[in-house]
């Protein structure tokens, strides 16, 4: 049973941890656990068993987005009648245990990511001898669980649970730095994050309701809801909806209930920024997934997508106001994460091809942020600051992390030939497609707003020469620092130009089973 | 075949700027490395596109193994994209040739290097954008080439004013890349695949076809620099290393006309307000570019106006060629077409040429500004004598080749008088043109004399001296190209019909042999180039036997005129200011002189771009403080935002 | 059965009012850990057999929301040394109002709201109701970071005054688990205050707005 | 043969012709201000003086200064064989010699500004400065006239468009568009050969003056050549002028010669008259004059479309 292991890795690992004495070498587990999880995330992905093939899901080796896009139809529905012979085909459906097919993706995800900024994290701490690491690694380690925890289950309590248990231990995380700044960013965080998360509970509780308003026996099994969707109570349905969308959404970064996260991931240290926008998010946004799946299959998707779409490009208006003239980096790029949520959100609520397209986002950003983060980190130990015009010249004063920052950047803010620039296209294209031409318009304004915001700040802190503030401490890009940052942009990189074959699979087969109607 | 060899010297280009990274930072060797690379890819590919009809050009597409989220790598090359590759060849040849001289690593040691990788990235780009059969595939390479040309605009982001134009240039691409990727992802809506460039959309309402249109229109704009949507031109070329302004100039403008002229014909016969709106574009460009060239006190932000006159006088014929497509005349698309495309390669020869004098006088005498010049003739001759060439031809002066892609753009409008749907309303056009020409003379009059006649107005002018053969070599190349196609243009008319018919959705296209005789050019201009030969003969064994020493100008009784009192630019070009000063809208510090004895008192001029001036930028500052005034919506108190989740929920649960 | 239910129900809303209206913070922590300890008694009263699980829940429920976690905000208020909440953002009057507003609202949907053939009568959702929108208050109106927390509390109660509809459904394994996540959020949360204690030697949560824009 | 010969003549012509008009031209302003005047050959001398004579050059200048004279002797020429002088075809005629025409007369005036902005005197770069100006408002008038006589000929070569203009019907709009085209046309060749109300050739204040100026550090040859150079410019525009109004009519080849030198010597008195009658118009009143030559000819387009 690999996906009990996949979740066992994490407090086993936490508990050695706890008990390693020596802060040098402690870090050292988390780099380890990453590789073993990352091991077994790709057991489970290639093996066999976990992965049933979709008729009509490319598996050839010639797969592309044009292809893809002639051979689907205007709607969606297509893949509805494709796969839905097979929407349970892959998934597994113990009592507890499960990973559907967008938890594939957000999964991959995690574990990659945690794998690069388990080692950024080592050189990391290592420049923070003088504070005591342990609650630190412990934490690390029991976020990663609790977000394989939320991915890997199957019944929304226990996904509430572990979606809380997310926020709970890596708000020490938040606080690593003890500053005045960071104690307040942890309250809010912790305060905002648990309300909002205490909405989705009552939302999931609706949602069981509404099997019970209709007489139907109650469950929170992902399997039994969506077998029951059509017979359910559509007020409660909705009503729950409501709640689970504003919950976690909350959770994602969604406007307006997003204030927690320019906070959160300006203050703390940022591989822990890294994996709350890279990897944390997106699994809430994996939440939001599920929720409107089943909305879907209750025939009532229209209603999800008119709530998606709106919140989606208030996301993107509020990331607009924010971006422009912002000083501080690692605020921006928080803002860049509200903006890419919203775009999220955008791709959901369209549906059809941009499903496609939102899935492919998921990885393209969530990796994107990875590398900026930890650029930006990298620029923040070298200049001893994170906000302009402090930082200026990053480019000369750290060649590599300043420029991927500049590159990944422009990768984020949808120029070819990145990752995330494909996928923003399939979502435009699903968006015309769709017929929202205003909606497109408004996505395009929308883009343009932040990259000339988000322009003006990176230029800046990249360009021109090095103050002499800047050049004190002789940090200096290195394995541990350096390494992290070039890979995540490798990533993106390799996903705006090649697609593995196995990748495109996993993206094909969420997309198929998000349209499914059984 | 030819595809496969054409897609090697595209990545032989990319990658010409990636050797030099590895040498030490102060060394000339691989600087000479890439200038080598770059240079026998160029020679290559320019053998390969000059003798494609020997050899056949299948349109070929590759299949490489393996998901490409861009699908297939579908290149293709037809005639008339053979025809925009030569200049990409020649100026980027010439061009790190010429860099070896004006850019030398080891008094640019900073950098040189990024120069050069991104010279090498831009080239190459624009080689597989011209190539690209694939909307996702073209997005890729023209991105790649409007990042890499920011790259190239800022090489010395060490100066404010660099980061700020180029900045702006940043903005105006991004611009136009989001109006491209709507572009294509429409055609891709309508046409169903991602194939360029599709005829599929011929059937489309003229709803859906407008929105195609002016989408590319503006996207490709933006590139080409056609009025308004030139704003980044000016400082982008003023500020940039002077061969990067002329690969900018020469080259990447071209691509912005060549995705115009792939846009108008996506349609088939394209509707006719097509043309007419191209036509509108083309003139307001033309004469606004030369209005604001002749204001110019910085030559290089001259010669940057002047080749938004240029494009404009391009997109002229382009939109007679569209009129001619709607209106089906045959001899309209020839000229117009015929006469954009030559005129385009015309201006990729003498506007380098150009940029490439101003980068020698900067290297000579270390200044921008043509008032404190003066009297170069003498201190750098062999780069007068180019300039003057390169002046005579931008001007459009027989026998030099400028002259010739003007005479059939004037021809085919002319020919809108007669035939059987005349359309006499085009030829209105024809005057405007004339003045444009006239001005543009003028121009060209200013800054020559006033950066070469004379004498020195400062002591830098003074100190100035010619160039070293690296620089002046590919400048006398582009000379000798401009005086071989203004007088044997009968070389060129092949590759032109060919490029026409490929443009052309009819099945027999027009040749322009058959509307115009080239030979008669060459008859005039033959005697003109030996009576000119004769006179420098003449010259040569005669006026050193008569100039008198120490004879200075006549003075008109006025005993000592001082060198600042020399005629200059400024005031060449004053009654024309006046006249056009609504449109030049300048920034001017009038001196207060008061009473009998005023005290000193200074006056001041400047000419911004006034669309970026007194525009753009206000308005961009005024939304920066909208947006900046929204900002309290996060002020930082926890209970606000539990109040926004509140609301929100509320909200939510009333929406049905 | 029925009549009990319904009279701690309206017990537990008389507790929101007054946790509305009252500005001793001692006393607001005491009215939660009542409500804590009334809410526990519920699960045993609804559930049709009464098993060891059942009463185990409410054993466990009763543990931590009337004694635990009421101790660690005491400790959290001691250790402060704040005894009233001073200008909250909505004075205490309007506030109670609003609740009361509230739950009146709750009480008059509560026709719609309830299912046909509940077999717990129509006060179970307009309470749940009732309380939210208590806990929602005390959250955007109080400034003090205690006084919050029980805002946070009070909400929580009004979810599972709701979960009790569907306790059937609900695995214990599900309810266990948002126990210990609220204790734990409570324990981590009553930590963070006494850091903010520390750090700026106050309790005032409008003095942690430094980070904005 | 008759072509040969035709050719040969207008060679000739245009050659030896050009000094005569400017002795015409001074004898007709003799006349009316009551004096005898140089004889008419007058400028045959001059010309042959001043090749005789030697030459003082600045030092300022380079060879642009030498070159000038020739070049522009040269490119003029080359535009007066595209002009027919007498009823038949032009040496060079082909479909867009009217643009190679207009812009050779432009080559002229690039070497000459240039040549005096080479001396670095302000004076000469004043008549330069108005120079350039003022061809911005003729170049549109000068393409104003030939898109009228284009429109009305139906074919874009000078020679052909000519030649046909005297098949046009007195009376009809026709006729009165070329009217208008002549009279843009005459200002046109007025400010072209800088003569009054434009410019005053034989003023001696700088400051007012147009070509002289641009001339004044000329000597010997040089001098002579640029004189020469306007006088062709001069004869030039004045067939042209000439044929857009006389009824010519290839079928009598003896009697058009005929009426094409009257018509050069009236064309040439003409211009002495105005000169004598009218005073030299104010710098700044240039360029209206010109406009108003574009709105005539402009104006003369529209009463044909």
């Amino acid at each position: 049973m690999d996906v009990l292991a996949l979740i066992l890795v994490c407090p086993v690992a936490a508990a050695l941890a706890a008990l390693i004495p020596s802060n040098r070498w402690r870090p050292w587990i988390l780099p380890a656990a990453a590789v073993v999880h990352l091991i077994l995330v790709a057991v489970i992905l290639l093996g066999g068993g976990a992965t049933a093939k979709v008729p009509g899901a490319p598996t050839t080796g010639s797969i592309s987005v044009a292809t893809t896009m002639a051979a689907l139809p205007h709607t969606g529905q297509s893949f509805a009648q494709k796969a839905a012979a097979h929407h349970s085909g892959g998934i597994i459906f113990s009592d507890w245990l499960g990973l559907d097919p967008p938890g594939r993706v957000v999964l991959l995800l995690a574990s990659v990511l945690f794998v690069a900024c388990a080692f950024y994290t080592v050189g990391y701490l290592r420049d923070h001898m003088d504070h005591l690491n342990r609650l630190f690694c412990v934490c690390f380690l029991a976020f990663l669980g609790a977000m394989t925890l939320v991915i890997c289950t199957n019944n929304l309590g226990l996904m509430w649970v572990a979606m809380e248990a997310t926020t709970l231990s890596s708000a020490p995380l938040i606080y690593f730095k003890h500053t005045k700044k960071s104690i307040e960013a942890t309250w809010k965080y912790l305060l905002l994050c648990s309300v909002g998360i205490a909405l989705a509970l009552l939302g999931s509780f609706f949602v069981a309701y509404a099997a019970i308003v209709h007489g139907l026996t109650p469950s929170l099994r992902i399997a039994d809801l969506l077998r029951q969707a059509p017979a359910m109570d559509k007020r409660w349905l909705e009503a729950g909806f409501v709640l689970l969308l504003v919950g976690y959404g909350t959770k994602m970064g969604l406007a307006p209930m997003h204030s927690w996260l320019p906070d959160a991931h300006g203050e703390s240290p940022s591989p822990v920024s890294a994996m709350f926008s890279g990897a944390l998010i997106s699994t809430a946004f994996l939440m939001v997934v599920r929720s409107q799946h089943i909305l879907h299959v209750a025939g009532d998707g229209a209603y999800a997508s008119r709530l998606l779409i709106l919140l989606g490009l208030l996301s993107m208006a509020f990331a607009a106001i924010f971006m422009v003239g912002q000083k501080d980096l690692k605020r921006m790029l928080a803002y860049s994460s509200v903006e890419h949520m919203g775009i999220l959100a955008l791709g959901l609520g369209i549906g059809g091809i941009a499903l496609l397209g939102a899935m492919l986002h998921v990885l393209t950003n969530g990796f994107t942020k990875g590398s900026l983060f930890l650029s930006v980190g990298n620029i923040d130990r070298a200049y001893g600051s994170k906000t302009i015009p402090e930082v200026r010249g990053a480019v000369r004063r750290l060649p590599l992390s300043g420029t991927v920052f500049l590159l990944g950047f422009l990768a984020i803010t949808g120029s070819p030939p990145f990752g995330p620039f494909i996928s923003e296209l399939i979502i435009l294209y699903g968006t015309f497609m769709a017929g929202h031409f205003l909606i497109a318009a408004a996505f395009l304004g929308l883009l343009l707003i932040i990259f000339i915001g988000m322009g003006r700040t990176v230029l800046t802190a990249t360009q021109g020469s090095v103050p002499a503030a800047g050049r004190r401490n002789h940090f200096r890009d290195g394995i541990l620092s350096g390494g992290p940052v070039l890979a995540c942009f490798l990533i993106v990189l390799l996903l705006g130009l090649y697609i593995p074959p196995p990748v495109w699979g996993l993206l094909h087969h969420a997309a198929h089973y998000l349209e499914v109607k059984p | 075949m030819n595809m496969l060899m054409l897609i090697i010297v595209a990545l032989g280009m990319i990658c010409s700027g990636v050797p030099g990274l590895f040498f030490h930072r102060r060394s000339a060797a691989g600087q000479r490395l890439g200038a080598a690379i770059n240079v026998a890819a160029a020679a290559v590919g320019m053998a390969v596109v000059l003798f494609h009809d020997i050899l056949p050009m299948a349109a070929e597409v590759w299949h490489p193994a393996g998901a490409l989220p861009m699908g297939k790598v579908a290149l293709s090359l037809d005639d008339l994209g053979a025809w925009f590759l030569l200049p990409i060849f020649l100026i980027s040849a010439l061009g790190s040739i010429y860099g070896l001289g004006y850019w030398p690593q080891r008094k640019h040691p900073a950098d040189g290097r990024k120069l050069r990788l991104c010279w090498g990235l831009m080239s190459g780009a624009m080689v597989l954008v011209v190539l690209a059969a694939n909307s996702i595939w073209f997005l890729m390479a023209w991105e790649i080439m409007a990042l890499s040309g920011y790259f190239l605009l800022t090489t010395e982001d060490g100066k404010p004013e660099v980061r700020q134009s180029g900045w702006v240039y940043f903005i105006a691409t991004h611009l136009a890349t989001l109006c491209l990727i709507a572009f294509f992802v429409l055609l891709r809506v309508y046409s169903g695949s991602f194939r360029l460039w599709p005829t599929e959309v011929a059937g489309l309402p003229a709803g859906p076809l407008a929105a195609l249109f002016l989408l590319g229109l503006i996207g490709f704009g933006f590139k080409a620099g056609l009025v308004p949507l030139h704003v980044w031109l000016p400082a982008g070329h003023a500020n940039a290393p002077s061969h990067v302004s002329s690969l900018f100039s020469g080259v990447m403008l071209n691509m912005g006309i060549y995705g115009i002229m792939r846009v108008v014909v996506i349609a088939g016969r394209p509707p006719i307000w097509w043309g007419v709106v191209l036509i509108s574009a083309g003139v307001l460009s033309a004469f606004l570019g030369i209005t604001w060239a002749l204001a110019q006190r910085d030559f290089k932000r001259l010669l940057a106006y002047s080749s938004i006159e240029n494009i404009g006088i391009i997109t002229t014929g382009l939109g007679l060629a569209v009129l001619g497509l709607s209106m089906n005349h045959p001899i309209w698309v020839a000229l117009g077409l015929g006469g954009a495309l030559l005129h385009m390669l015309n201006h990729s020869l003498f506007k380098p040429l150009l940029f490439m004098g101003a980068g020698g006088i900067m290297h000579g005498a270390n200044t921008r500004d043509m008032e404190s010049l003066g009297g170069l003739a003498a201190r750098m001759p062999a780069v007068f004598r180019l300039m003057l060439l390169g002046s005579a031809a931008i001007a459009a002066l027989p026998p030099l080749n400028g002259f010739v892609s003007e005479l059939l753009i004037y021809l085919g409008l002319f020919y809108t008088l007669h035939g059987s749907t005349a359309a006499p309303w085009i030829a209105w056009v024809i005057p405007v043109l004339a003045m444009v020409g006239a001005m543009a003379l003028m121009t060209f009059v200013k800054l020559t004399a006033t950066c070469f006649a004379g004498q020195p107005r400062t002591a830098a002018a003074a100190g100035a001296h010619d160039p070293d053969a690296a620089m002046l070599g590919p400048m006398m190349l582009l000379a000798a190209a401009c005086v071989l196609v203004g007088a044997f243009p009968v070389l060129l008319t092949g590759l032109l019909d060919h490029a026409i018919a490929a443009w052309v959705p009819w099945p027999q296209s027009p040749s322009l042999a058959g509307i115009f005789n080239f030979w008669w050019i060459t008859a005039v201009a033959v005697p003109l180039l030996i009576g000119t030969a004769g006179i420098a003969w003449w010259i040569h064994h005669w006026r050193r036997g008569v100039r008198e020493k120490g004879v200075g100008t006549w003075d008109c009784g006025y005993a000592a005129p001082g060198r600042r009192m020399q005629y200059s630019g400024s005031s060449l070009m004053q009654t024309m200011a006046w006249m056009f000063r609504r449109i030049l809208w300048r920034r001017e510090k009038l001196p207060e002189v008061r009473g009998i004895f005023p005290p000193a008192a200074d006056y001041a001029c400047n000419t911004p771009d006034p669309l970026l001036d007194r525009v753009a930028e206000p308005v961009l500052k005024k939304i920066g403080n909208i947006l900046e005034s929204a900002r309290i919506l996060q002020s930082g108190a926890a209970q606000l935002y539990m109040l926004y989740i509140l609301l929100i929920v509320l909200i939510l649960l009333l929406i049905k | 059965m029925i009549m009990i239910l319904n009279a701690i129900l309206v017990l537990v809303i008389l507790i929101n009012l007054f946790a509305l209206g009252t500005s001793r913070m001692k006393a607001l922590i005491h009215a939660a850990a009542l409500q804590g300890v009334l809410l526990g008694l519920l699960p045993p009263l609804v559930v049709k057999d009464v098993g060891t699980l059942p009463l185990l829940m409410a054993v466990m429920t009763i543990l931590l929301k009337g004694i635990v976690i009421p101790n660690m905000l005491l400790k959290a208020l001691r250790d402060a040394q704040v005894k009233r909440e001073v200008e909250p953002l909505i004075g205490f009057m309007p506030s109670i109002l609003l609740g009361a507003v509230a739950t009146a609202v709750a009480l008059a949907l509560a026709g719609h709201l309830a299912p046909p053939h509940s077999p717990l009568g129509l006060l179970v959702i307009p309470t749940s109701i009732s309380m939210l929108c208590t806990g929602f208050l005390l959250l955007t109106t109080r400034v003090k970071a205690v006084t919050q927390v029980i805002g946070f509390l009070l909400l929580e109660n009004g979810i599972f005054v709701f979960g009790l509809l569907l306790l059937s459904a609900i695995p214990y394994l599900v309810e266990l688990g948002v126990l210990l996540d609220l204790f734990v959020g409570i324990f981590v949360i009553s930590i963070i205050i006494h850091h903010i204690n520390r750090a700026f030697a106050s309790q005032d949560t409008s003095r942690l707005s430094s980070l904005k824009g | 043969m008759k072509t040969l010969i035709a050719i040969s003549l207008q060679v000739v012509l245009l050659a030896l012709l050009p000094p005569l008009l400017l002795g015409i031209i001074n004898k007709t302003k003799a006349w009316f201000a009551g004096r005898r005047g140089p004889p008419l050959l007058q400028v045959y001398y001059d010309l042959l003086r001043l090749m005789k004579k030697n030459v003082v050059i600045s030092s300022t200048t380079t060879w642009v200064f030498l070159a000038a004279p020739l070049v522009s002797v040269i490119s003029v020429l080359l535009a007066g064989l595209m002009v027919p002088l007498g009823p038949m075809a032009a040496p060079i005629h082909f479909t867009g010699d009217l643009i190679m025409f207009a812009y050779l007369l432009a080559l002229g005036r690039f070497f000459t500004t240039l040549a005096a902005l080479d001396t670095g005197s302000s004076f000469e770069g004043m008549g330069a400065a108005r120079e350039v100006t003022f061809a911005c408002f003729s170049e549109p008038a000068l393409f104003l006239v030939l898109l009228v006589l284009v429109k009305l000929s139906g074919t874009p070569s000078l020679s052909a468009m000519l030649l046909s203009a005297s098949h046009v019907r007195i009376g009809s709009t026709a006729s009165a568009a070329l009217v208008l085209a002549a009279v843009s046309l005459f200002v046109v060749l007025l400010a072209e050969t800088s003569r009054i109300p434009v410019d005053d050739p034989n003023t001696h204040l700088e400051l007012t003056m147009i070509h002289e100026v641009m001339v004044l550090d000329n000597s010997g040859p040089l001098l002579g050549a640029q004189i020469y150079a306007s006088s062709m410019k001069l004869l030039i525009l004045a067939a042209f002028l000439l044929h857009v109004v006389l009824p010519l009519n290839p079928a009598l080849v003896g009697r058009d010669w005929g009426i094409m030198l009257a018509g050069l010597v009236a064309v040439a008195v003409i211009i002495g008259a105005v000169e004598s009658l009218m005073a030299r118009l104010q710098l700044r009143f240039v360029p209206t004059l010109l406009v108003a030559a574009c709105l005539f000819s402009g104006f003369g387009f529209l009463l044909i479309l």
